[in-house]
């Protein structure tokens, strides 16, 4: 865990001076962000920026959890790696890039993935999650882990042209499954891999669920919570939308909820937690 | 307003998150209601929009009578949970969008 | 120049392959975006995202401008900088961060102020110019410069937690004097220094900037001509404006221009092309 | 409409880009403007604004009867210039937004 810090060291208000001086910030919200820590699952796409993004701006200690290794495919979006880091694991190349950019934050790489045996015990450790993944059964598994310990997820998406942002379970804004309480069938569901993705697309998801974060960890607090933000990158259009509030009868995240330990996510799903396959046979 | 209902109601559908490609990859479709002696549910809508403008496997857009898991239905920008899901009764000019969530990072 | 490319490498195929599968790119787009030159001027906190993610997408010959150094300062927003390179030439760091993700893009360091007596000789070897400045003059230089070249012109800025970016000069859209033929007073602009920013938010506006760009590149078009999109950070939302049409008196790019090669624009302005000192004194 | 009239015209101003500064920080503003003889044009709006709304140094705002270089005005998400200017006649519940433009990067 993070030791408290109660004031900026001299090294923090040079770098951070820029935005040390807005009013929204100030030196009592970059001391917040300094004391927090935000868990980036999935080092490709969307956590790139969101993880150089959020060590720039001076968050104290930063997970990256991904179980993949870099390969020549990803570097047209997964701009932290590098041609001389292809093979290398993933979490372990951003924390390469975070350590170059900003040294005093604490980085910390997970080589893994995360299941129903060990996400609680990693995620406990973090004040804010990311959702940077590319499946359906981790999106469900990280929402049931954020509600079960109590933390805000910003969620992002991104395929082809367009993205998607929400923030759940935080001013007591929906969860994950308020919104779809059953998985879609798997052959709806498109990964990056066969449908494609333009790579500065959800290089601008990452960075508005940067932002998110670093407005919850200030004190500022989130925008999309109960909002869904659509982009469509083709036409140039930002569309804001009203969500559903809370749902009385979530399995997860009302009082009486029915989950109240995870459960086995690529079965409730029938995919596997990977963009690599789709479909999992069902015994 | 006998004269607009005489000439049908008209309304706003948009697809988006990837719905459109079974749409013909018409992302926004002007379309006009007749007259009828029920109201215009979105129920009805969706009758509607299988017999004409879908395209292609409309199990990948409907599941029984409403739309399948994973695609968010929104009237004027707002989610349609908060009017009344499938009994919610159109009006003139309502834009309707319904929306595939994304899973790719 | 660069040579004309007529089909796509096997490196370059594997390496972009999550976007030739786009129907809107293809291989055609692809190539169009291999043959296709960028200057961006300003290695900050704009220029960092758009170079990145312009050389990620695999333009084929980037030119980087900056006149000025690394600095600790700079790096809760100029994320391509790392802290072994302050003290080093920001154009020069840009490039070493483009050689490190795509090593096939060709890319040119300029260390030097453009000014009237230079601007045109640079911009002239290019197809699209970004603005990522921060200030007015130069912002008035390029826009005469491009006018003058027939270059679009993809304009972004940033200030606290605000955004702006409209594409000028191209489709048939107005320039920047179109909207803005007389310059604020200098009393009345903010720069980064003074105003503050946080980093993200020039993180959001410089992707949206690589977009268009790409958008333009590919053959798509750009979303941002004759619209100016209007981004607030703390709210989470963004505008899109109609825009003018070029006017019909607009002293550069209408049928019978005034000026027909470039002016003194710190004069013209009454400030300097820098962020560092705010008025310049006109004799 | 006697009635909306009798109590006024009700539209929103909205500041943004920096503009905000100098109302107060405060981004939106919904106000009412009297019934008058001459029509409400944005000259004259610019004219209330200064006398109601404006906190501090009014010539980082106007510059003689209009806005400083370097803000835009828009009605209703359409730059000014499209409807005449100064001269543009004020509507019930138009929106009118000043935006200071950016420089920084
Ligand atoms: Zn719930
Ligand atoms: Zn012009």
């Amino acid at each position: 865990h993070l030791s408290v810090i109660s004031k900026l060291e001299n090294s923090s208000i040079a770098r951070h001076s820029r935005q040390l001086i807005l009013p929204e910030i100030g030196v009592k919200g970059q001391i917040s962000i300094a004391n927090t820590s935000v868990l980036i699952v999935g080092a490709g796409g969307l956590g790139c920026p969101s993880a150089i993004y959020l060590a720039a701006a001076g968050i104290g200690r930063l997970g990256i959890v991904d179980y993949d290794e870099v390969e020549l495919s990803n570097l047209h979006r997964q701009v932290l790696h590098t041609e001389d880091r292809i093979g290398i694991e993933k979490s372990a190349s951003v924390t390469t890039a975070i350590k170059g950019l900003n040294s005093s934050v604490v980085c910390i790489p997970y080589h893994m993935s995360l299941n129903s045996s060990n996400a609680i015990q990693v995620i406990q450790q973090y004040d804010i999650v990311l959702d940077c993944t590319d499946n359906v059964a981790t999106r469900y598994l990280l929402n049931d882990a954020c509600v079960l310990t109590g933390k805000p997820l910003v969620s992002g998406s991104a395929l082809r042209f367009e993205g998607q942002v929400t923030v759940y379970n935080t001013q007591d804004g929906p969860c994950y499954r308020c919104l779809f309480p059953i998985p879609p069938p798997p052959e709806t569901v498109t990964n990056c891999s066969d449908g494609g993705v333009l790579g500065v697309v959800p290089g601008i998801i990452g960075c508005i669920q940067a932002l998110e974060t670093l407005k919850i960890a200030s004190g500022i607090g989130a925008s999309y919570c109960q909002k869904l933000l659509v982009f469509d990158g083709i036409d140039g259009t930002f569309r804001t939308i009203k969500l559903r509030s809370k749902k009385k009868n979530c399995v997860v995240c009302s009082e009486n909820p029915t989950i109240t330990q995870l459960i086995d996510y690529e079965q409730f799903c029938g995919s596997k937690a990977t963009d690599k396959s789709k479909t999992v046979k069902l015994l | 307003m006998a004269a607009s209902s005489q000439t049908g109601m008209s309304i706003t559908l948009e697809f988006s998150g990837g719905a459109e490609l079974l749409f013909g990859k018409v992302k926004k479709h002007h379309i006009s209601l007749d007259e009828s002696t029920t109201a215009w549910t979105i129920k009805k809508l969706l009758i509607w929009v299988k017999d004409n403008l879908l395209k292609e496997r409309p199990e990948l857009f409907l599941q029984g009578e409403t739309v399948r898991p994973g695609i968010l239905v929104l009237v004027n920008d707002a989610d349609w949970e908060l009017l009344g899901e499938l009994e919610y009764e159109i009006k003139e000019n309502d834009n309707i969008v319904f929306i595939s969530t994304l899973h790719g990072g």
